[in-house]
């Protein structure tokens, strides 16, 4: 069993209205120096051992994320 | 970053350009050259391309167009306030109220991206009618998709229905009809159109121009960034430079935001209601080239924007791509100097970005700066009013004569017709449309009054007096195969016919005309056939189109959607507490009536579609002073509380009507038929409508539809006692089988 | 009877809300997001909506709001408040309610006509129901599966605090088939239905949910 | 400026529907072998050099993160 992580971001010339949400509210929050924000998705999986990176990317790129308009990153983790 | 400005372009005359990448034609370029007296800028040719595109300047559609205003009478233009070349048509409903509503297409972004695009189809078209100066009240959505079980509508149709609704809903707008049909023509370009609905004081109405030497311009609402600009990208990766290299192909997804959407519409109507905007503009497609040309060029003088205070939200855009931005949720207003500061205060009020962008000038250019150094100096009006008109080639598709000879008067008829009422009620066409409207808000703002299931939406405008109005769209793009002429009108005589069958008037029309590429005069026949079907029927039933919208090229290769101009009737009810509702059982004993004529007519009916994947023959006849009649007939017995519910008969026949009404009502009935049951019970008709009346009127209501001469027919009664609808002649079919069937298929196909 | 009705960026159902005050013969005053200042009235309504969008998490921005301050202190000393729909989400958010309100189960968002049963008829907005009646009023919401842990949840439990429970299918994936709960004190409810979509069988499926705003009428005088 | 990474995951014990639905629909895709699927947020923030980690641990728990039914870890990645 391996653990693996998947970020999915939107792209960066995406409107990102959740992350520009958080952006606004910190400073009325009391909270300063935070210049932006964006929002996106994390995902974590328990995988068998016999499935490979090909099929991690594909399960990424074809389902995870909606390629149009995000981009997404896979990592294995410690098991 | 090197700019493209005028200077440079007077100075580098045979400079090549992308022209062609934008979408332009070598005569069209040469107009514009033509008309500049010199080669265009980059951002001069970005908003050309843009505002000369099919989508923006109706090239093709343009002079069939024509044809409504020519058969609008001024008679039927009595209540019109604003017509077709507003954003939106307004009609003056009463009591002071006036009503804009308008339909448009955003059919290939949803192909491409289904939640995005349907959700920012919904955005733009609210924004339309928030430019009239009207609240924004209502949203409907006519959807189509390919065959309900293929791998491409499982992707595009759960996106789009959750992005009407995530859209709609945030915004607080109740959705209150549209349409889910299913043909294998719109498998890879479903049909996603969204209509709106909206209110004001009839003296509120804000019309977009720019007048006022001195007036300033005001770009209010979100930042612009690098979405949508797709095509103008080519430009981009001319003049852009920076370490990285060039910059990539943009994709031309919009993502909306209906936060801001919603925090806009209510700062709009803050600004409306403290009286200083001169002229109001929504951005769209086409964005900053479309709203600026159009706010000049529709005023009585020119207009200097400074490009470099648009707030951005991406770094290095070009002038070009500025101007070409389709970020959503932005409006532009013409602002009289002594107001600009209250207009910035209620913007702070409610946390809008709001900036100056320009002024209206004295002359009758418009120039657009980019930190002083001019990028563009053009007339308005060649933008945005004289683009190209193109009288495309027309021509009846050979094989039409062959369709219409192949009628389905062949088709094996079936044996079990009891069972057929099952199996039809199943079909993915005639099931319920719950797993859909579930995902939509219909009660926001407590002034819905009717919405799915029943014929048309209704809502109260006016909660003082009760005035309201009542709304249908409708198209059977096989009918308009077959005919588009009588299609068009078909379409037409269900949306009023809809919209009568709950109790209002039908007083005006809007469209949405989604049809292939107009480059095949097939195409072009079918549309032209269409657009003058429906002005014909709309002169015939004196109700005016006030607007519309046009989306070609629906087509995948050669093959084109089914022609599906979809249809909007809005009608008015002077006390929405008068509605008639669809479900039957409200009062004890009624009687069940059939009112219209039924004809053996199953050329492009459900039937045919859905048991023989048939179609050819002639759509069904259409007598649109039938349709009329029964519309007065209907607003009678509704003002005189003698029809306690109504259901039209349209696809799927008497049958459909009679499943529905008693699923709808949650009682059973018992039906009496004469003659051929098959065809009484599925024909498809026009010009008819079930009602249910309470046995104490019965007489009334006979005698008047008899001194009318509308035909009727008693078809049978409601029985609160029964859990069953039964059919006299070939037996009981319990409500909990047939609810199993209705509303089973959606959820079986998506879930 | 003054009731205020709070108005966030993104809140939708305060028109809504205002009407169902006026039906049960009260003043519905208007109470803006940036004040701090609750304009004296009895009661105090969190309507529902889409505040701030709901971006981050349902009610998680909006809680921070100047009014919420003022909300958080009257009901801490007692004022009756009542949560629709995204105004629960903002009261949990606010800890002045427990637990939290996640995605539909389905995933789905849902508008439909919902059978609630009433658990508790002891709230200053429930006391015209009778206990274990059935009302039908509109369910319209993406997020509204109650979730909290199972200490909470018991403790909701034995102290009476679950106030409307769904009837027939869970429509949402709720702990307990929870529909609405009330703080320990009482006079904190918030629910995820919309009574205040249920006022008038002309614009709605019943006029069911007017009840509780007659109860307040009730809470509010027998105060007085 | 850093680059600071929030990630939120709903709790083991609460119910997280959407990571549900993926590991539901992972098999239906022909994907085998992934036995459990959770699904969170992923923040990126740019921050100013003078914020520090207490500062952005309260923003994660107070804001970020429901505490109620989320876990959230805080991360600087390069700057
Ligand atoms: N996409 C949709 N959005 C909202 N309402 C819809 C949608 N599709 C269908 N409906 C509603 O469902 C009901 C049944 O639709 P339909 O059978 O097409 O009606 P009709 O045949 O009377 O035009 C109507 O109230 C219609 O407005
Ligand atoms: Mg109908």
């Amino acid at each position: 069993m391996a653990r693996v992580v998947v970020d999915v971001m939107p792209k960066p010339e995406i409107l990102d209205p959740q992350g520009q949400a958080v952006a606004n509210a910190l400073p009325r929050l009391g909270f300063d120096g935070i210049t932006a924000v964006r929002q996106g998705k994390h995902f974590e999986l328990e995988v068998a051992d016999d499935v490979d990176d090909a099929t991690l990317a594909k399960i990424a790129e074809t389902f995870l994320a909606n390629p149009v308009i995000e981009d997404w990153t896979v990592r294995r983790v410690e098991a | 970053m090197s700019i493209d400005t005028v200077k440079n372009a007077e100075a580098t005359p045979d400079q090549e350009q992308p022209y062609k990448e934008l979408g332009l034609k070598d005569d069209e370029y040469a107009r514009i050259k033509e008309i500049l007296q010199r080669r265009p800028t980059d951002a001069e040719l970005a908003m050309y391309s843009v505002m000369w595109s099919e989508h923006c300047s109706y090239k093709s559609s343009k002079v069939h167009l024509k044809y409504f205003g020519d058969t609008t009478t001024d008679e039927m233009r009595a209540k019109m306030l604003a017509g077709i070349g507003e954003n939106a048509g307004v009609v003056d409903i009463g009591d002071g109220w006036a009503v804009t509503f308008k339909a448009e297409s955003h059919n290939h972004p949803s192909y491409v991206e289904p939640y995005q695009g349907a959700a920012t189809g919904v955005g733009g078209i609210v924004r339309d009618i928030l430019a009239m100066g009207a609240r924004p009240l209502a949203v409907m959505d006519p959807l189509r998709f390919g065959k309900p079980d293929a791998e491409d509508t499982k992707r595009v149709l759960p996106g789009i229905v959750a992005g009407v609704g995530g859209y709609g809903n945030c915004l607080g707008l109740p959705n209150i009809g549209g349409e889910v049909v299913f043909d294998e023509s719109y498998q890879g370009n479903p049909l996603v159109n969204a209509l709106c609905v909206g209110a004001m004081r009839v003296e509120d109405l804000h019309l977009a121009h720019a007048s006022g030497t001195g007036n300033k311009v005001i770009l209010y609402g979100a930042r612009t960034g690098l979405d949508g600009i797709g095509g103008v990208s080519v430009l981009a990766s001319e003049t852009f430079d920076d370490s990285a290299g060039k910059r990539k192909k943009l994709p031309s997804v919009q993502v909306g935001d209906p936060f801001t959407e919603k925090v806009l519409i209510e700062c709009s109507l803050e600004l409306f209601e403290k009286g200083i905007v001169v002229g109001i503009q929504d951005l769209g497609g086409a964005g900053l080239s479309c709203a600026t040309s159009e706010l000049a060029s529709a005023g009585d003088g020119g207009m200097h924007v400074w490009l470099d205070r648009v707030p951005l939200r991406a770094k290095n855009m070009t002038p070009a791509e500025i101007l070409s931005s389709e970020s959503q949720e932005r409006m532009c207003a013409v602002v009289e100097p002594a107001n600009v500061e209250a207009f910035m205060e209620v913007c702070r009020k409610w946390d809008v970005i709001a900036t100056e962008i320009g002024e209206v000038t004295d002359g009758d250019r418009l120039v657009i700066t980019y930190h002083d150094e001019v990028v563009v100096d053009v007339p308005p009006r060649t933008v945005a009013h004289e683009g190209p008109v193109y009288h495309r080639p027309i021509q009846r598709p050979a094989d039409q004569d062959e369709l219409q000879a192949n009628t389905p008067d062949s088709l094996e008829r079936p044996e079990n017709v009891l069972e057929l009422i099952k199996i039809m009620a199943a079909s993915p066409n005639l099931a319920s449309k719950k797993w859909v409207t579930q995902q939509y808000d219909r009660y926001v703002r407590g002034g819905t009054v009717l919405a799915q299931p029943s014929d048309g939406g209704m809502i109260r405008i006016d909660e003082e007096t009760g005035r309201g109005v009542a709304l249908s769209t409708d198209c059977n793009g096989r009918y308009t195969k077959l005919d588009p002429y009588e299609g068009a009108k078909l379409a037409l005589a269900e949306a009023y016919r809809n919209v009568a069958a709950t109790g209002a008037t039908p007083v005006a029309v809007t469209n949405c005309l989604n049809f292939g590429s107009p480059e095949d005069p097939g195409v072009m026949w079918q549309f032209e056939q269409a657009v003058k079907g429906l002005a014909d029927g709309c002169a015939e039933l004196g109700i005016p189109v006030t607007g519309g919208n046009v989306s070609f090229y629906n087509q995948t290769g050669t093959t084109a959607i089914l022609p599906t101009p979809v249809v909007g009737v809005l009608g008015v009810i002077d006390d929405v507490r008068r509605r008639i509702p669809t479900g039957i059982g409200a009062e004890a004993g009624e009687t069940l009536l059939l009112l219209g004529e039924t004809r053996d007519e199953f050329g492009g009916s459900e039937w045919a579609h859905h048991v023989h994947g048939h179609l050819g023959g002639l759509p069904p006849k259409v007598d649109l002073q039938r349709e009329k009649l029964l519309g007065q007939v209907l607003v009678a017995g509704s003002r005189d509380g003698m029809v306690s519910a109504a259901h039209d008969l349209s696809e799927g026949g008497l049958a459909q009507t009679l499943v529905e009404t008693c699923l709808i009502g949650e009682v059973g009935a018992r039906v009496f038929l004469q003659g051929d049951l098959f065809t009484e019970l599925f024909s498809e008709s026009a010009g008819r409508v079930l009602v249910a009346v309470p046995r104490t009127e019965e007489q009334r209501f006979t005698d008047m539809c008899t001194a009318r001469r509308l035909p009727w027919r008693k078809v049978g009664v409601v029985d609160p006692g029964s859990k069953a609808l039964e059919i006299q002649g070939l037996g009981e079919l319990p409500l909990d089988e047939l609810r199993e069937a209705w509303e089973g298929t959606l959820p079986a196909l998506f879930d | 009877m003054r009731v205020g009705v709070i108005t966030f960026p993104g809140t939708l159902d305060d028109v809504d809300a205002q009407r169902a005050v006026r039906y049960a013969d009260g003043e519905a005053v208007p109470l803006w997001h940036g004040d701090h200042d609750l304009k004296g009235v009895d009661a105090v309504i969190v309507p529902g909506g889409f505040s701030y969008g709901d971006y981050l998490r349902c009610g998680a921005i909006a809680r921070f709001a100047p009014v919420m301050q003022e909300v958080i202190e009257a009901a801490h000393k007692g004022m009756p408040v009542l949560g629709i729909c995204n105004g629960f989400q903002i009261l949990a958010e606010a800890h002045l309610l427990p637990g939290a309100l996640v995605r539909n189960h389905k995933l789905h968002f849902v508008c439909r006509d919902q059978w609630l049963a009433v658990e508790n008829n002891t709230t200053p907005w429930t006391t015209r129901y009778d206990k274990g009646a059935e009302i039908l009023v509109p369910l319209k919401s993406g997020e509204g599966g109650y979730q909290a842990d199972q200490k909470t949840l018991d403790e909701l439990e034995g102290e009476n605090r679950v106030v409307f429970r769904y009837v027939g299918e869970n429509p949402n994936g709720s702990r307990n088939n929870i529909a609405g709960i009330t703080n320990a004190r009482g006079n904190v409810v918030g629910l995820m239905p919309h009574p205040e979509h249920a006022i008038d069988a002309l614009t709605g499926p019943t006029d069911d949910g007017l009840g509780m705003f007659l109860s307040l009428l009730d809470a509010v005088q027998v105060k007085a």
